[in-house]
């Protein structure tokens, strides 16, 4: 199997125009809750209400918009640390998160774990661990229970271009080759792990791969929310029609630091320039004029949103210290992983078709 | 009632399990189409079918991973490693995403992993480990460890209705040298200690292999009235038990197999020397090996694993303490 | 003499031996461009180049597998993992393939695993762990852990002129916070443990940031005299200091940041309460982190690691015993 | 890169022709030694002289006869559980091999480690340990001091089909190609890991992955001795040249059970039936035939060896119980790995050649 670009299958499978004006906001908002509440967090952080470090995804927001949005209610995620966009079209509100930033007891973990690493069961999703790419095996799994139950479910997860060099990545990409399971992985190659370059990770595009393991892989702007979420729905289509896994690569561009602390001396700056003209949030914008969308408006209710929020999650108490040795153990029935937020248009037609039939 | 060999109870458990609940999947290499390196699973496939009894690529970062994956969805998965040595190519996603995970998201992750461990037929350094110590410092994961066949089912069912994370050690020494009567049909037994023999002289602690080791060794110690306290659970602890015994026989010799430092012994003799301080009437004296792998040669490894000699020596010292 | 903050006197011990020869390598995640996550090899490269400075592939099991085949071959590979966390991925070739070597066949692997390790600044459950129990319960690895800036120096030494795996445990919490005087040049810290302070009613043993800990907790205890024994050295452990102190004072606090099952002093005690049960007038009480998974939250972080509170009223009951 | 067979570069770098009588008379020699070793040992396993278990890699002597041919005295190799030729290659005796296998203090590792467990360091080799594949991690870090080193050294160790299941052959080959490392990666696909056929490890043929990490995967007859030497022959000028890994994949048949105990009910009796044909031995010996050399003889001068080596090993000592628990931790200096045996007559004359300078 060779890889190909997702606009060329695209063509192939007479798979576009999925998206009505509507779902295109939709991925414009999801996009600018992401960086609103990213930035928002660090001036948080900056002002030490954030504990801990701060991991951001400035400039990666199409990346887990695109994907997470084309995506089912009954679908199941692993998001990873620079797709706040994910956690956003799967129904986690901007005051859990922040809480969840802070430490609160109101957040996603209850304060038990930390800034990037949650994930709300509750919609779908299961916490990404700090070890990298661990989560790919755990999407994998559940593909397999999926496949096993003869269940009609996607599971998707991220990752980095430095977790590529990970034993776990090659586990993962494997077995899900060999079982043919309904998985996506979505390589963020977003130029960096750390400070280390690509060309320290691999020799070969990672993406190349994916024919290794009896898939296909599929190359895809990472900065255009609309080219991420075709991609996703054709490999979603291939999953559910049997035809296992697919790997994309999302070639996008990580614009601040490692963390709060990296100041990135190690980017050339002339990198970051070339990259800041293909900002996705600007781009989606740009459409969305095009079609006669107020796209100011968006921004500005957004902001209202995060504004909110914050002072919600700021106002919103410390977890209880007699509780820290709390739930180490499960007791009684494990609370079962729950559907998630499916925004997309496409998901309520074909949920009025059923309904009809 | 029916005798069964330590192995056949394993078996025989997993077959009820499996009969009785279909989220419950067994997940390993050669567990399949060959039964398994030690014949466990062997005539499954035939029964349950190759997909609930499965062959997985030769990957155990891959097999717990994706057993944590199927397990958050509802499945029951239960994976073998083929030697409990092999778990330390698994131990990232056994301990970071299995163990942490409910305490940091409220999501419970129902997962077994059966560890045939142990030494005593030349296996070598690679076939001959006893990593529950790894697995108890770990938080999150709980580990059962049978001595009698009764046990081996009854905790093998504890471990698959557990929602947590729970390593199964089952010690290949006993496969097939231990044989008793097992009750039919699906029965539970309690992650707590067992009174293996009762006594007022002195107690021996231990688990696994080394129940049997205990049990020999003080059979006909003078005449002296010597307890066997059989851990079965390491984590969570039974602490009040040994408390107890230790209470009552005010002599401690605490054996496990395992390299000596940090073993399970280690913490239990440890909790014994802060909460029972006061009914102690000597030290708390070990028995484990040496801080060694396991060497294959049998004049060698005979020298390192705890003997009968040894903890009978190690009793008698202490009763003459 | 100059006073050095203990990250500094880490960077310094690292440029003297890289200064002193020239088969020291240093391997890393982000360690050379960058000058590592926590900027101890800041400035290495400019000196040492780019490829004894290695930044690797994100690849813990990578790191540690390539130092092993570059120790055996007459490198002397010093490996940073970025927080001590991430040996759980490289932790199969270190017990298994590092750990065994010297044994199975006479083959050395002089291999430094430089561990970012320890909690107390919010680092959540995946970048504040202390792993040094596991490595202390596998054969053939030494650990150390250093709790000043002059030991930080003396044992990285010490560490990288051993021919054996040694685990260097650097507390992250000590990086910036402890500063003191460090002899220039290259000098050598005994794997031995040390009295930070001498007492005769109690001692506290403890090693790297319980030290301070300790130190803080017993500095004025109405006027006890409390010793204080920095262990330096987890594996192999110094015994004879610690029955020594145990000796002298007869009352025993053992102290450390891990969690508490299997832990190193879980090991301590158990040596205690083996070898010196005689000299106690007092239980073995042990002060460690819960079972628990190192919660993010300050409050809750706060509540599970061993506070200056804690120890202070484990040492005054214990007085009162 | 894409995959070639061995012969077809053969041709290409014109490197036929290597191998002298006397070689290939070695190649055979070496291949009957380890059979006859293995039966005997399978005899003495069964007469429970052999603790422990017994693996043995009858009917894929070729794979590491020939691979340990092409190797120079200060090469370094990573030998595994089937390919006892490559220790006689490099100069191990019988008798110090069937004293490993009794647990004596004799063999190789003085009874601490068992069966194939072993490789002696003063012949440069590192043993395996039994997690498989993790030598080739270490294959890895030995030619990465090399190359940092700027000495003219290569490493190779073999691995199996299951072995590529992994994590560590991932990140090994993955640090060998990002580093261009002097290191032969030979793959011996021996149609089964255990009882698990190929199809349940991977859904691509795993020598199509050297391209995937920037390095040429050749395959090989894995059942033609000479085959596997011209292929490790050009790998290792590649490496010596600067041109980084080689992964060969040798294909091969395990005509024996897994161990001792198997009696490899899984394997239909066809497929055992065809590559029975395809004895490695057997196509030697023919070839040499035609040479006009008498293998009946030297089958003969093995087997004599060979009865004089397992005499002498059955009447060695076990170890001395009293020192099971010395060397956990060395003392002192070091031992240095040492060259090893390089028997192929290529080395010679380029050693008379530098001599003459
Ligand atoms: C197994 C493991 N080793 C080391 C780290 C420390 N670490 C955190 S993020 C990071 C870089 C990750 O790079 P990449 O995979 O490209 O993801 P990105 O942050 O660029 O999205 C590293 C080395 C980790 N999280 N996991
Ligand atoms: C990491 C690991 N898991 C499990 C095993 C147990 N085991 C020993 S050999 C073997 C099969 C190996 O198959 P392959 O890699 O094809 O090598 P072969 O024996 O066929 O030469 C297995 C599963 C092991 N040695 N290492
Ligand atoms: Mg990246
Ligand atoms: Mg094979």
């Amino acid at each position: 199997m060779a890889t190909e670009t997702a606009q060329a299958t695209a063509q192939r499978n007479g798979a576009v125009g999925h998206l009505q004006v509507e779902d295109r906001i939709w991925l414009l908002r999801a996009m600018l809750m992401m960086r609103r509440i990213e930035e928002r967090a660090m001036s948080l952080y900056r002002q030490g209400k954030v504990p801990g470090s701060f991991y951001d995804g400035f400039g990666q927001e199409a990346v887990s918009a695109g994907a997470a949005f084309a995506m089912a209610p009954e679908d199941r995620l692993c998001i990873l640390h620079r797709d706040l966009a994910a956690h956003i079209v799967r129904g986690v509100t901007p005051t859990r998160i922040f809480a969840q930033y802070m430490g609160r007891a109101t957040g996603i973990t209850g304060g038990r774990d930390g800034n990037v690493h949650f994930g709300d069961y509750r919609v779908g999703c299961v916490g990404m661990v700090s070890m990298l790419p661990d989560m790919m095996l755990v999407a994998t799994g559940m593909a397999m229970a999926f496949k096993l139950r003869g269940e009609r479910r996607v599971a998707l997860t991220w990752f980095g271009d430095g977790s590529t060099s990970r034993g776990d990545f090659h586990e993962a990409m494997n077995w899900a080759g060999v079982q043919r399971l309904p998985v996506i992985f979505v390589l963020e190659n977003n130029q960096f792990a750390y400070s280390t370059p690509l060309d320290k990770q691999f020799a070969v595009d990672p993406v190349e791969r994916a024919a290794g393991y009896g898939f296909v892989g599929v190359t895809v702007d990472g900065n255009d929310a609309e080219a991420m979420f075709e991609a996703t729905y054709e490999a979603r289509q291939r999953a559910l029609a049997g035809e296992g896994p697919t790997m994309i690569e999302a070639v996008t561009m990580r614009m601040h630091g490692h963390a709060a602390h990296d100041d990135m001396k190690y980017v050339p700056k002339e990198m970051v320039e070339e990259w800041r003209k293909r900002d996705p949030i600007e781009r989606q914008e740009a459409r969305l004029r095009k079609a006669g969308v107020d796209v100011e408006q968006i921004d500005a209710e957004v902001r209202e949103e995060i504004d909110a929020a914050a002072k919600e999650a700021l106002s919103s108490p410390m977890p209880d210290p007699s509780t820290a040795t709390d739930g180490v153990f499960c007791e009684g029935e494990p609370e079962p992983l729950l559907d998630g937020q499916a925004p997309w248009s496409g998901f309520q037609s074909e949920a009025a078709l059923e309904d009809d039939s | 009632m029916a005798p069964l060999t330590y192995l056949q109870a394993i078996s025989a458990g997993l077959r009820d399990e499996m009969r009785e609940d279909e989220r419950v999947l067994l997940m390993g290499e050669d567990i399949g189409v060959f039964g398994g390196a030690f014949k466990v699973t062997d005539g499954f496939v035939a029964e349950f079918g190759l997909e609930r009894v499965m062959d997985t690529p030769l990957a155990e970062s891959g097999i717990i991973g994706t057993a944590i994956g199927a397990a958050v969805v509802g499945m029951r998965p239960v994976c073998e490693m083929q030697f409990s040595d092999f778990i330390s190519c698994g131990f990232d996603q056994l301990v970071n995403v299995a163990g942490k995970m409910h305490y940091r998201q409220g999501l419970a992750v129902p997962l077994v992993v059966r560890l045939p461990s142990g030494g005593g037929f030349s296996g070598g350094p690679f076939h001959s480990q006893n990593p529950e110590g790894w697995f108890m410092h770990a938080p999150g994961i709980k580990v059962v460890a049978p001595s009698t066949a009764e046990d081996a089912k009854g905790l093998l069912h504890a471990a698959i209705h557990d929602p947590n994370p729970v390593c199964y050690m089952e010690h290949k020494h006993l496969y097939r040298r231990v044989k008793g009567e097992v009750s039919e049909g699906v029965f539970e037994t309690p992650l707590t200690a067992r009174v293996a023999r009762s006594g007022s002289d002195l107690v021996v602690i231990a688990y696994g292999a080394m129940v049997h080791t205990a049990l020999e060794a003080t059979e006909d110690l003078e005449g002296a009235s010597i307890e066997v306290l059989d851990l079965r659970c390491l984590k969570p602890l039974d602490e009040d038990a040994i408390l107890d015994s230790v209470g009552r026989c005010s002599k401690v010799v605490v054996v496990d197999e395992a390299n000596f430092t940090c073993a399970a012994g280690a913490q239990v003799a440890a909790l014994i020397a802060e909460r029972a301080f006061e009914d102690l009437d000597g030290p708390v004296v070990r028995v484990a090996t040496p801080d060694v792998p396991i060497p294959f040669s049998p004049p060698l490894e005979q020298a390192v694993l705890p003997s009968v000699e040894r903890v009978r020596e190690a009793c008698r010292e202490l009763l003459e303490y």
